[in-house]
């Protein structure tokens, strides 16, 4: 029987001109890695245009153990405050290797 | 006449065809990264056969233009800036954002026109081309610094933030805001990717042995003006798309996407004209570098510098009303109006 | 003859390298928005090329040609869900939806039918390019009535819904039903993407400045005959994916999967032989446009209109047995049997 | 200390020409916003080739308060009895901001 | 009201070049689907190129009953024991339809 | 003189503009899927002018190429292997990870060196290029062969599994390891994508009619350079992002980035020259093949095969060190290398 352990997994929606400063941020908060995806919608700052390449929405997923997640809640709410676009939610996830994220990836 | 020469040319009719899909609710869908490609290629393909000319070029010509370029890329935001505050139908970082957007330029509006004089067989420098590299950048910066003043003027009116519609108004804290990595969004306007491949392709066409540059002719010759309507074609999709967010923005604010290409593109035309004393075609091509507004580098630049702005706003006004009215009738006006002032 | 000098093309030997290429389990994948991207590009050329002969056409013709590709789209699909419906291999629904796709056309196998008859030295007549546009949408209307009737006579015979292998069965609650946006659909089906590029661009053809199109030529001439390769070797791909669910499907219905079509191409090729009274070439084409079945525009169609149905059986049927069953034996065949038609 | 409030997210995978369906469902019931990535998969209806660019799926996500979720699941289930293939699920997430998904967005 | 049922939401991020496997797996345990999405991302195994078609992640979905979890979960283990490079969690979800991830699709 | 003309090559520029793009943190993004359309096009193109050509080739010499690449693609890892265990500087499975890389060769490199000898005018045979359809393949298959040795030596040491940095080292058990499925990845190997399509490609380019060949031509051709160049652009941007991975690395794993293609690069000028009898175009085609190392076919190759090695490894040097280093300096120093050779 595979045992599992609980983490949290955070998940930011904004648009991809975000994405180097979210990636900035996860290396400053030493996370053991991030998984970005492609995405569209809409929301209060209008449509995310999927029918050009340009001005689309990304899909940010990062693990991480619950002490590691209030440092990253509170950068993006800094983040927030100052008017960026961000979707933000948490999960509880369970997982099999534990120390995969529980450590600085390099 | 020279009006009703442009609605029949083939890149001014798949922009249409473009509009019309969506208007009649089509399930027509480009693939999310065409646009892109094509732009990828008309820039380098327009940046190859500028680069190739300009190595022929006077420098005298060409360091006055890239000056005018930045006069224009300078003056035309903050015009545009000062009207929109006047209207008080946004607030000042919302008016920063749109602005900057007019100060640069739109890159399909720049090809259209070219397509349009090739077509009604007039001539033209390629001085423009230039100008079209250099004015990309330094709305951007306007923009900022037009943020910045707002947000000053902000702060100096309120002590306690207020939550906004959706979002939260910035505090300008100390060096952190979006304000504050100035030189990081400075850094960020002159090496955005537009700029990139322009600048680049321009040098490559310049400096590449004639024998290399021989064989890449048919690349970004025979094929641009197919690729060029495809990516019309999408972009009037992408546009009609925005045009129905139209009634959200406001009938004055609608009407400024119009005045403002104008105004910008009489501005231009003069410059072109009277000052750069370039021929019909080319002073034609500086005025719609005025009157365009840019829709790929400019919003996600502004996105990042001011945050607070609502995109809506700035994209359907570059995107939804200036772009389609320059494609479909500013250019001609653009046209006839040098016409006139090289008559007067 | 005739049909080894089709398995020489480079196009259909590009589909069967997509075929092989599957078949041996390679890891090649083309990527996913290509075959998009591609299709778009073939629609608009060969709709340009089109419109621009037929601004010269003759009126009456082309209505003709029009009244005919309707009665073709229309008649099809009905024979078709008759010959399904005895077979009692699948309900009634499935039935409307799979012969749907057989009243409409692929446009893969009409470009590979002009690919042929270019390289066997045959001319064709450009009406039964008007055809392909007039016959995408008929079939998928008659596809929504035959679901209609299909589901009135469930209902009759039904009180309670059943729930059925994974989806569960439509009720005909009123008005709100799969059937029951009617208006809806319908429009959907004038409005389909294929649709609007392939009449758009004939228009655009038709009305353009010559010189305008002159500058066109090169990008839908030149390439075009490479960029329908790269499509039916990544169309080669797709449809041999399909081929192992041919098991799934059964004999019989595979089987239909080959006798519609020869069906299909014997009434085209009646109709543009005797009745149209076009060149053995322009019958061929015909003859085509009546042997081939949608797999792009009417499959979308469907699963918003019949949802009832399996996809895997009209995706399997058109896509992975029609389209190589014509590609590769159907179009040399209704050549020849034109040419008897000719002769005889 | 960041505090997190409980939305709820339901999960829609489906052909994709059910997507502007969905966005007026969505638009009905006046969600804050929604997002859409491009997916491929397998099912009880086949697969959805993720070869081609013709015939895709897509993966909506929509975070709603717990309130707005049944009228939604509502609607998603009388397209199911339809016929209409959705593959639909619902977590429990927690936000920072809650005010931004308990309101219509325009 | 409608009715919600748990069932478990299997997720792993890796490198595309697993796709193939991974398919393979879920077919031998007889999931009754699955969904892939296109990912980017880092880790330990460096960064997954989202510049380039070549070398990218996927991230894939499986609903499966909580009985069928551990099957695969083990399935997995003796992947990640080989070296392979697995993203692996695990989230609670709930379903309107139970029966539909309760067996074999075909 | 020679280098300098490469340097002023528009594909070789390209590249450094890609480069550069990066290295000043340009917003600069080429969508995902392009570089992969991209390069199904060049190998299609290459495929169909090559086998066009070999059709009317000498058996004899194209078998003896055949040959030579096969002992190619087989000795080159095997020296690099035991070069980078001597180095002690990673482990024997990342050593046979890597080299494998280097037995294998890359498309782009291949092409940027029939640019460069086009631009100077040098003429080549067309044997090289079945050598590069050929060893794709043999250097994944030594690859695995290499790591098997490797895995039986770490148990021969090991009794218990040991986790390392982030992934756990495989235990070899019985069958189902990652070396068990041999015979599965060796199919892998001979059916990888950029295999199937160039000699598929070649297989039509050999046995199509001329007149379908004919319509190709323009396709294939004129668009060819330009295609290149946007490739490469993009290739500059994706190489340079592994650039700085490069510390991470560590100098004498990155000096062998360096010094390997140097040693292929002689091993196949000698091969070319000596053995084969080429011409010097022919011969530094087959010096570049040489000193290439793969960055598209292998490294999936690798991630399933040796799941133990760190991508980091094999991509920074494949990618951001070898492919940058042959590009911009080892062409013209492996075309300076034949031309001393044949001079001798
Ligand atoms: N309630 C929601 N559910 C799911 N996604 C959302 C929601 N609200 C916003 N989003 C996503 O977040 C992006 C930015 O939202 P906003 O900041 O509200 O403009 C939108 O384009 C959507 O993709
Ligand atoms: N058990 C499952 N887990 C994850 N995704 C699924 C599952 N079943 C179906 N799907 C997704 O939902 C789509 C439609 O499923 P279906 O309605 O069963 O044909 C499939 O193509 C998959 O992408
Ligand atoms: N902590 C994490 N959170 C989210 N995604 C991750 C995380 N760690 C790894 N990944 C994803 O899994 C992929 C492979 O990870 P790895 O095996 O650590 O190299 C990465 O490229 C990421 O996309
Ligand atoms: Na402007
Ligand atoms: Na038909
Ligand atoms: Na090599």
């Amino acid at each position: 029987m595979v045992e599992l352990y609980p983490e949290k997994l955070l998940s930011i929606i904004t648009n991809d001109s975000m994405q180097e400063r979210l990636e900035c941020m996860f290396k400053k908060y030493g996370v053991s890695g991030f998984t970005i995806i492609q995405a569209s919608g809409e929301g209060s700052s209008g449509m995310a245009s999927e029918m050009s390449g340009f001005d689309g929405n990304i899909l940010v997923k990062v693990i991480v153990p619950e002490s590691q997640l209030q440092v990253l809640l509170e950068s993006v709410e800094r983040k927030l405050r100052k008017g960026y676009h961000l979707t933000v939610f948490v999960s509880d996830v369970q997982v099999i290797t534990p120390e995969k994220f529980n450590k600085k990836s390099r | 006449m020279s009006s009703l020469s442009n609605l029949l040319l083939p890149a001014v009719l798949f922009f249409a065809l473009g509009v019309i899909a969506r208007l009649i609710k089509s399930d027509l869908r480009f693939p999310p990264d065409l646009a892109k490609v094509l732009s990828i290629y008309l820039l380098m393909a327009i940046g190859l056969h500028g680069g190739y000319e300009l190595a022929k070029a006077d420098l005298v010509i060409a360091m006055n233009s890239i000056m005018w370029a930045l006069i224009l890329g300078f003056t035309l935001p903050i015009i545009g800036y000062l009207a929109l505050v006047m209207t008080r139908k946004v607030s000042p970082l919302d008016a920063a954002a749109i602005s900057a957007h007019y100060g640069s330029v739109s890159a399909g509006t720049f090809l259209t026109a070219i397509a349009y004089l090739d077509n009604v067989g007039v001539t033209y420098e390629t001085y423009p081309l230039i100008m079209l590299a250099v004015m990309e950048s330094p709305a951007i910066v306007v923009g900022l610094i037009l943020a910045a003043k707002a947000r000053h003027s902000i702060a100096a009116r309120e002590t306690a933030p207020v939550s906004g519609g959706g979002a939260v108004i910035s505090t300008p804290d100390n060096g952190d805001g979006p304000g504050g990595k100035f030189s990081e969004l400075l850094r960020d306007a002159f090496t955005n990717g537009s700029v990139v491949i322009l600048i680049g392709s321009m040098v490559i066409g310049a400096i590449s042995t004639p024998s290399g540059m021989q064989q890449l002719f048919p690349f970004i010759d025979e094929i641009f003006m197919g690729v060029l309507c495809l990516f019309l074609f999408d972009m009037g999709m992408v546009a009609a798309r925005r045009i129905g967010d139209f009634r959200q923005v406001g009938w004055l604010l609608a009407l400024f996407g119009i005045v403002m290409p104008l105004v910008g593109g009489v501005v231009g035309a003069y410059v072109g004209h009277a000052i750069l004393g370039f021929s019909v075609g080319g002073a034609t091509l500086v005025a719609v570098l005025g009157a365009s507004a840019s829709y790929i580098a400019v919003p996600p630049a502004m996105r990042l510098a001011i945050p607070e702005a609502n995109p809506s706003f700035y994209l359907t006004l570059s995107l939804g009303i200036t772009f389609p009215f320059n494609v479909i009738v500013g250019i001609p006006i653009y046209h006839s109006l040098v016409q006139a002032m090289a008559a007067g």
